[in-house]
């Protein structure tokens, strides 16, 4: 298949944009595979890619119950970042980071990850030392991190509201600048694109029905597409893990699925040159190529698989949204949607083997999902391929539970909607 | 008389005219116009530009539908951006300016977009700008500058940095029957609703309620629609039970028929009245829903066929009949159905001389034909405009035989000089609402458009929603919901109203694209094209889902309401699908954009409410600095005038130490645990015991989460056998009083406990200090406070200038201390008491500052230490771990992980440099500046202490207690500070707690 | 005895307020009772306190949630299963009701300092409450007497009808501030008067 | 969405608090079996469909509330106290099965 670039770009105009390929082939499933990947999302698509670059397994299936990136590759508000306290965090997501910063090259896909920073607020002394903390933890390990006065924020971020009277003023944040945005759907179609030029199938339309077993172990899976046979199968499907997993006879897990809703504004000239994250809620935004302000906030805070939220958490985020921009009352929220996120039960993810023989689980992703694509694929490819967990994702081991080693960055415990 | 407006007609007022301007020019209109219809009355026609090619652009509808014609409305320096003309009602005065434009509108440089066509068609950027994979541009770098070029490009308005003075505000309403839309159809609906006395509301998005009888030229039992609609619109207003909203879009559907709608109160005002909010945000409960929103006509996609002149048939019939307005002198009309010639009909009778009439039909009825030959147009049927001429405005259209089976037929085309075109391509139901609640769309060949399924959980619908397009049926329709919606047995319903003129077909022919040379636009506003969906086609991006995400159809301001369809079918032809099997969208909330203020509603300003304890005033009076904890405002420190923060702390902390402070502590949350099992509950779910607690003592607890990590601290006070205050710090109140709950109610129902939040019932005050005794002494009446009437961590009632008090000998500070606790409503009067009290000693009033700095000298753990992941061991609070019970958290506080070595344990620091040392600093072995890295822990809380003349902290440092004695290294590169510190026990001062124990 | 101080002391501005050349829409006023009690029986124990709650009273409760009577001292109602605020104008009555409710009954828990009471009257009063709860305000929905417990926000309300017009809320007195210029800014629009 | 509080009567979702799996039974107290406290601390059914719940209602009467609700719709089909009816006291329910 043609490489994308300017001169294909030129070649394909002249002649009418006809000669252009299908980025993916629409695969049939065939009888067996080596590796069956549950989830065509981002998480899915990059350990299928993965798998084939780095393990040379290409005999891989990606089967995806509807369109692919219908879950929350394509719902998410596009941040990227690795700004974690925890170093067990800070170490997988900052490995995630150095793999965006050369994604658009390795897939040959523009995934536009514009490394405008991200910025946390504090609004209290202690809230700063909080920061403080944080920022050292990741400059203690090697990833950018900077403290910004409030001068240096009114600057960077005009139309914030710096006033000492605000009700929560801003006496600083932390700032960082590798951070930023991606195109949510071209990781998605990137990944797929890649993973489809190795050789491996990719399976729209086919909902899995229930799991194929030889004893105890998993050996492929029954879809709405017939039976498909694996050595392995991974699941992917973050969002869905519930569901998966009961068809697999696992009805219990560290996990409640809620509803995360997010917000785009009508197109505004360029108004905001970083992502922001509000301190005294949940709040955060960042602005599309496109000019929508993309901006969320807390968890609806209830169990669903609706992808539809309610009103009370719709109005928290726009009170958030003009307590920090007064300037934005007027602006016009245009769409909004809600995402299902994994939330698991220390707020950090699980890649593990198991937890049934032949299976593979990768879910728990609970909001930060996106930004962990290219690791979470490259160390559950690993973790697939070599039936160990990659050093990165040793700690994310579902075993962390029972054994009290638990990755709580926010201090949480284990109560879902508060991580 | 402005160049275009009709001699007589339209429901404007004609005897008052408004003056506004756009884009710098003044221009007049009348009360009753939006700024769409004023501006075509002027002879305006350049209204915008489009998003990606800047192409210029019209008006192309009159109402919430409108893609091209946005505007910007300035109030002063704030700025509205992205308001469709047809929606803003013009007002004395009223500033309004196009966008996304530069120089100006008329000539924009990125008009040069259009150049590059097919070089950025759809999803082009996914394929370049990716830069060299080596060299400086190596990475994002690439990308990232190419990236500030195209988000200039990109953007519709500009939002202003100004903030916006107005006032937002919420309603939350409920009803039986809440009728959307005003058409004949939701007026029918809400008369009848009404009439049986159910609650209704009704809401209209437009400022007139009626619907299409403010433009339809109808009849209704002899009666003008007009006339008919205002008849009931008055019979209704009688009604004490029907509240009528207008200016109202109902936008969101959510669970448990909550619907949200936004009211436009102020928005068609020069200046708001008093008082009154610009928009109000509406909440509606309803038992039902009667969804009368109508239908939205659609474009027909062909090249060119967003040249400004181009406008919907029922827009152009909207601005003849309503606004008095014609879109042009000569119009040429182009429809695959035959609603367009009642549009043809109106405007001819308006004054207008049609052109022609284009109809992609071969076969058109005889009502059409007589409409046609009664307006002097031409018919030609068989005939596709292929494309139209002119620059920033409507010249001349190209027509060409045509047929549906084989699109444009060879042969010569045709020219006609016309300055309007109008175009009707079949109508879509507005079935967003239902969608939002859930429902699935069902395709209908016969009118070529999704309908929405008979009702759903909790609403009917009713006329164009349904696919009803005859006024008659429509109004029958509403009757039937209406009655339904209010839960009345259904009737036979009567004879149908006689409308006049008689309804005409309906369907349209299934051609939604005319193939034909030149862009053909699906997505106006987002430039997408009809080779742009055909192009995704080819890329495989075939579903709904994947052709909206690439090519943006359907993603802009007017959320595809024109553009879904078209979209669709032209996917569907490529696929070779029939267009229901390619997919419909679920629509989402907002059905329409909706201001982020309106959302924020009373919150836009004052975000979370001011917690403030009951000395909140003198603290203020007595040159408190306040600051933030939680939703609580707290004294940080009283300065002097001169003072530095540190200065002040310093002061207040070495004075109590040495004579005697006393510290606002009302914000402590503070727990009623009543009932004959109180003290087994809190046996339960303290670490420690209280049912051996002593009547008239105090105990410091510890709670711990489930899983074994610590939750809270604080001391609980035993008032009667049956009767504890508890304490919490004062961030965890409202969690430790859930979490309480949630055990009672949850886990041991049995337990005869009550627990009430008494938080804001008491003031409290701690004094402490070597002094405090004898200020007490001082002031206290009905009790003795030696040390034999209140020993450590005893209680006692007394009075203190006239106000009861209890008053509990505990300390935090490390000193002699009391906490005073009074009624709120006594608080200041207390507290000025022991202010009083306290003057001959030396006493000063201390803020947080001083409080930590006396508590870190101490070593006491706080909301910093206690984060949610240190166990009561990290803290060396495992004495308090009681081992002849369970309580909640024993269970789970020992698993390997909790118990393993390296874990973060609270240690002191001394700076040993003698500088400061600050809060988030991490703890290293070596130094290294450059490239920090082997973080041993971290800083929790820092502080000059007094007693110890030293910069000290407490941290969490893996290894602990081990490494008393040892030298290591704060690390904190974002503040730059690196310097050695001692690592010594958490109790730098009076470890033996000889000074509290006096 | 000392007299309390009102929280809204500084904000607290009689007169004429907002838009109210047309009249005045609400009239908002702080009632300041002497006391306010928190009653909770344990479970099967509801009747004997409303008993209690009628003797000491004499406001005779009915049966179902919410249930509240007033009078010219007293005033009563449900806010949560077997729970009732009781407030009286005169000080002391938690003391009088720990007297007459034994352990084995109930608790009694005085709130007379923990909660502001304030009153809001007139023909726009539901009007004005709709913009800060979520609860259906029309008589049929809330008759007379009775009382809900609800939350602003943050700020956790419960509310007796006091007249056919007329509400009496009870806030907790650290939010009494917020709230009250929040009650004031809600009646701009239609014109208020504090008294 | 509104849940009807069995006290309160029906009160928009804001004025509850959500307290997750309703089928969780708290293990004895003197029990110290890692697994079992284990499976109550960390493991949730989480089905796709109706889901015994725990909500309190935190802005009203504030008790402990047993929902039965759709996850998948958000449909409300039971409420009743948590403290006459608490999942925690009984076994769990079949999967779609109303209370």
């Amino acid at each position: 298949m043609a490489e994308y670039s300017a001169l294909s770009l030129l070649k394909n105009a002249l002649s009418g944009n006809r000669d252009w390929k299908p980025a993916w082939r629409k695969a049939s499933p065939k009888p067996s595979y080596d590796v069956v990947v549950i989830g065509g999302g981002g998480h899915g698509l990059s350990t299928a890619y993965y798998l084939a670059k780095e393990h040379g397994i290409t005999n891989v299936a990606v089967l995806e119950k509807g369109y692919l990136g219908s879950g929350n590759v394509g719902r998410n508000t596009t941040a990227v970042r690795s700004n974690y306290l925890l170093p067990q965090n800070t170490r997988f997501y900052e490995h995630s980071m150095k793999m965006w910063e050369n994604l658009s090259h390795d897939l040959n896909y523009n995934v536009m990850f514009s490394q405008r920073g991200v910025l946390n607020l504090a609004h209290t002394p202690g809230q700063l030392d909080d920061l403080a903390r944080k920022g050292n933890a990741m400059r203690h390990l090697g990833v950018d991190a900077e403290l910004m006065t409030p001068a240096q924020i009114g600057r960077r971020v005009p139309g914030l509201d710096m006033s000492r009277s605000a009700r929560f003023p801003i006496y600083g944040g932390l700032m960082q600048e590798r951070a930023g945005t991606a195109r949510h759907d071209a990781v998605a179609w990137g990944y797929a694109r890649g993973a489809d030029r190795r050789g491996v199938d990719i399976i729209e339309n086919c909902e899995v029905t229930g799991f194929l077993r030889d004893g105890d172990r998993i050996v492929g899976v029954t879809s709405n597409r017939g039976e498909i046979r694996a050595r392995k199968v991974a699941v992917a499907v973050a969002g869905s893990t519930g569901r998966v997993m009961q068809l697999a006879g696992v009805d219990k897990m560290p996990i409640e699925s809620q509803v995360l809703q997010a917000f785009v504004s009508e197109s505004l000239k360029p108004f905001l040159d970083t992502v922001l994250t509000f301190g005294m809620g949940h709040f955060y935004v960042g602005q599309s190529d496109k000019g929508g302000l993309v901006y969320g906030g807390d968890l609806d805070g209830y169990n669903s698989y609706a992808q539809r939220g309610n009103l009370p958490i719709v109005e928290e985020v726009m009170s958030e949204m003009v307590a920090l921009f007064p300037s934005l009352a007027p602006v016009r929220v245009l769409r909004s949607w809600g995402g299902v996120c994994d939330m698991s039960m220390d707020g950090s993810p699980i890649i593990t083997t198991g937890p049934l023989p032949g299976m593979y689980l990768n879910c728990g992703w609970c909001y930060g999902g996106f930004k962990a694509t290219p690791a979470s694929g490259f160390c559950f490819a690993h973790t697939i391929a070599r039936d160990a967990p990659h050093e990165l994702s040793a700690p994310f081991t579902l075993d962390r539970f029972s054994r009290g080693a638990v990755i709580d960055d926010k201090g949480q415990g284990p109560t879902p909607r508060l991580h | 008389m402005s160049p275009r407006r009709t001699p007589s007609g339209g429901r404007i007022d004609r005897l008052r005219t408004i003056r506004f301007t756009f884009d710098g020019t003044a221009y007049a209109g009348h009360q009753g116009d939006t700024l769409a219809s004023a501006l075509l009355s002027n002879g305006v026609s350049l209204f915008g530009r489009s998003f990606k090619y800047h192409r210029p652009r019209g008006v192309l509808t009159a109402g919430i539908d409108e893609p091209n014609a946005l505007v910007t409305v300035l109030r002063g320096d704030v700025r509205e951006p992205n308001i469709p003309a047809t929606m803003v009602e013009i007002y004395e005065g009223l500033v309004a300016v196009s966008q996304n434009r530069f120089p100006s509108l008329a000539y924009d440089v990125s008009a040069i977009n259009q150049l590059g066509g097919k070089f950025i068609s759809a999803g082009f950027y996914y394929k370049t700008f990716m830069g060299p994979v080596i060299g400086p541009l190596k990475g994002t770098r690439f990308w990232m500058l190419c990236e500030k070029i195209i988000r200039r490009a990109a953007g519709l308005g500009r939002a202003g940095n100004v903030p916006d003075p107005s006032r937002y505000e919420r309603m939350n309403a409920f009803c039986d029957v809440l009728v959307v839309g005003s058409g004949p159809a939701g007026l029918s609906a809400a008369r009848e609703a009404a009439t049986s006395g159910a609650r209704v509301i009704l809401a209209e998005l437009d400022p007139t309620f009626g619907g299409s009888a403010n433009w339809s030229g109808e009849t209704i039992d002899g009666e003008p629609a007009i006339a008919w609609a205002s008849d009931i619109v008055g019979e209704l207003r009688d009604h004490d039970n029907v509240r009528l909203l207008k200016r109202t879009t109902v936008w969101g559907y959510y669970d448990g028929n909550t619907l949200a709608a936004i009211e436009r109160v102020g928005d068609h005002k020069a200046t708001p009245a008093k008082g009154a909010p610009r928009h109000r945000h509406w909440t509606i409960r309803a038992k039902n829903v009667v969804l009368a929103s109508g239908a939205f006509e659609r474009p027909l996609v062909f090249a060119g066929n967003d040249r400004p002149g181009v406008m919907m048939a029922s827009a152009a019939m909207r601005y003849a009949n309503q606004y008095g307005v014609l879109p042009g002198d000569k119009i040429v009309v182009f429809a695959n159905n035959d609603s367009a010639y009642s549009a043809a009909a109106t405007l001819n009778k308006a004054g207008a001389t049609i052109v022609a009439i284009a109809d992609l039909r071969q076969d058109v009825s005889e009502d059409c034909r007589t409409l046609a030959r009664e307006c002097g147009a031409e018919l030609l049927t068989g005939h596709a405009v292929i494309a139209t001429e002119g620059a920033k405005k409507l010249a001349g259209v190209k027509l060409a035989a045509f047929s549906i089976a084989a699109g444009v037929l060879p042969g010569n085309a045709r020219k006609i000089e016309a300055d309007c075109l109008i175009v009707s391509g079949g109508w879509s139901p507005t079935i967003h609402l239902a969608s939002q609640a859930g429902a699935r769309p069902v395709w209908d060949d016969d009118l070529q458009a999704f309908l929405p399924p008979e009702s759903g959980n909790g609403w009917y619908g009713a006329g164009g929603f349904n696919g009803t397009f005859s006024t008659a049926d429509a109004i029958l329709e509403g009757f039937a919901a209406g009655r339904k919606a209010a839960g009345q047995p259904e009737v036979e319903i009567g004879t149908a109203p006689d409308i006049e003129p008689a309804a005409l077909d309906p369907r349209p022919a299934p051609v939604f694209e005319i193939k034909a040379n030149g862009k053909a636009f699906v997505d106006y506003q987002h430039d997408v094209t009809a080779d742009d969906v055909r192009l995704a086609h080819l890329e495989g991006f075939v579903s709904v889902e994947h052709l909206k995400r690439y090519t943006t159809l359907g993603m802009a301001t007017d959320q595809g309401k024109g553009s879904n369809v078209p979209g669709l079918a032209i996917m569907a032809e490529a696929v070779g699908k029939p267009i229901p099997e390619v997919g419909t969208t679920r629509f989402r909330p907002p059905y329409a954009p909706v201001s982020v203020g309106s959302l924020a509603a009373e919150r836009f300003g004052d975000l979370k409410p001011d917690r403030l304890t009951p000395m909140h005033d003198w603290h203020l009076e007595n040159g408190a600095t306040m600051y933030s904890a939680g939703l609580w405002h707290r004294p940080m420190i009283y300065g002097e005038p001169g003072e530095t923060v540190e200065q002040a702390y310093v002061r207040e902390a070495q004075t109590t130490r040495q004579a005697a402070g006393i510290v606002d502590v009302s914000t402590l949350g503070k727990i009623a645990v009543q009932g004959p099992d109180a003290a087994e509950f809190l046996d339960r779910v303290y670490t420690n015991l209280f049912s051996t607690l002593p009547v008239g003592k105090a105990r410091y607890g510890l709670m711990l989460r489930e899983d074994g990590l610590v939750f809270d601290d604080g001391t609980t006070w035993r008032l009667g056998d049956n009767d504890f205050l508890m304490t919490t710090t004062t961030a965890n109140a409202g969690k430790v009083m859930q979490h309480l709950e949630y055990f009672l109610d949850v886990v041991w129902p049995e337990l005869r406990v009550h627990l009430t939040s008494v938080t804001d019932q008491w003031a409290g005050a701690a004094i402490g200090g070597p002094r405090a005794r004898e200020i007490l002494a001082a002031c206290v009446t009905g009790t003795k406070v030696d040390n034999e009437a209140l020993p450590f961590m005893g209680i006692v009632h007394g009075e203190i200038a006239g106000a009861p008090v209890l008053i509990c000998r505990l300390s935090f500070s490390g000193e002699m201390a009391f906490e005073v606790y009074s009624g709120s409503g006594h608080g200041t009067h207390v507290w000025e008491a022991l202010i009083e009290a306290g003057e001959p000693f030396g006493m000063v009033p201390y803020g947080l500052e001083a409080l930590s700095t006396m508590r870190i000298e101490k070593g006491h753990v706080t909301g910093a230490e206690i984060d949610g992941r240190t166990s009561a061991r990290d803290l060396h609070l495992g004495w308090m771990l009681s081992k002849k019970k369970p309580f909640i958290g024993s269970a789970m506080m020992d698993r390997e992980g909790l118990v393993a070595s390296g874990r973060l344990e609270l240690v002191g620091l001394i700076s040993l440099d003698n500088r400061p040392l600050n809060g988030g600093a991490h703890i290293v072995a070596e130094i290294d500046t450059d490239n920090p890295h082997g973080s041993l822990g971290h800083i929790t809380a820092a502080c000059f202490s007094p007693a110890l003349g030293k910069y000290i902290a407490l941290a969490l440092v893996s290894g602990g207690k081990a490494r008393h004695g040892k030298r290591a290294h704060v690390s904190d590169p974002l503040r730059n500070r690196f310097g050695p510190v001692e690592i010594v026990s958490h109790h730098f001062f009076d470890p033996e707690g000889k000074r509290m124990h006096g | 005895m000392v007299e309390q101080l009102s929280p809204l002391e500084p904000v607290f501005r009689a007169g004429s307020h907002g838009n109210f050349v047309d009249g005045i829409g609400v009239t908002l006023s702080e009632i300041a009772p002497g006391s306010i009690v928190q009653l909770a029986a344990w479970p099967g124990q509801e009747k004997k306190l409303m008993a209690t709650i009628n003797s000491v009273t004499a406001l005779k409760l009915a049966d179902g949630a919410g249930a509240g009577a007033s009078s010219d001292r007293y005033a009563a109602f449900g806010f949560a299963p077997a729970k009732f605020l009781v407030t009286d104008t005169s000080e002391g009555l938690a003391a009088t009701f720990a007297k007459e409710v034994p352990s084995a009954i109930g608790t009694v828990t005085d709130l007379s300092h923990g909660r502001t009471a304030l009153r809001i009257t007139g023909a726009k009063a539901e009007w004005v409450l709709a913009k800060l709860f979520a609860i259906d305000f029309s008589s049929a929905a809330f008759p007379l007497g009775s009382g809900i417990s609800t939350t602003h926000h943050d700020i956790f309300t419960q509310i007796q009808r006091s007249g056919p017009a007329s509400f009496d809320l009870y806030v907790f007195r650290s939010f009494a501030r917020s709230f009250w210029k929040m009650l004031c800014h809600a009646a701009d629009e239609v014109g208020y008067e504090v008294r | 969405m509104l849940i009807t509080c069995p006290y309160c009567g029906p009160r928009d979702v804001s004025e509850f608090a959500y307290q997750g799996d309703g089928n969780r039974k708290r293990p004895d107290p003197a029990s110290t079996d890692p697994e079992t406290w284990n499976a109550y601390v960390y493991d949730r059914l989480n089905p796709a469909g109706a889901h015994n719940e725990i909500w309190q209602h935190a802005g009203g009467c504030r008790a402990h509330l047993a929902v039965v609700r759709d996850t998948l719709t958000h449909e409300v089909s039971s409420v009743r106290f948590a403290r006459e009816h608490g999942a925690p006291t009984h076994g769990r329910r079949k999967s779609g099965a109303k209370a």
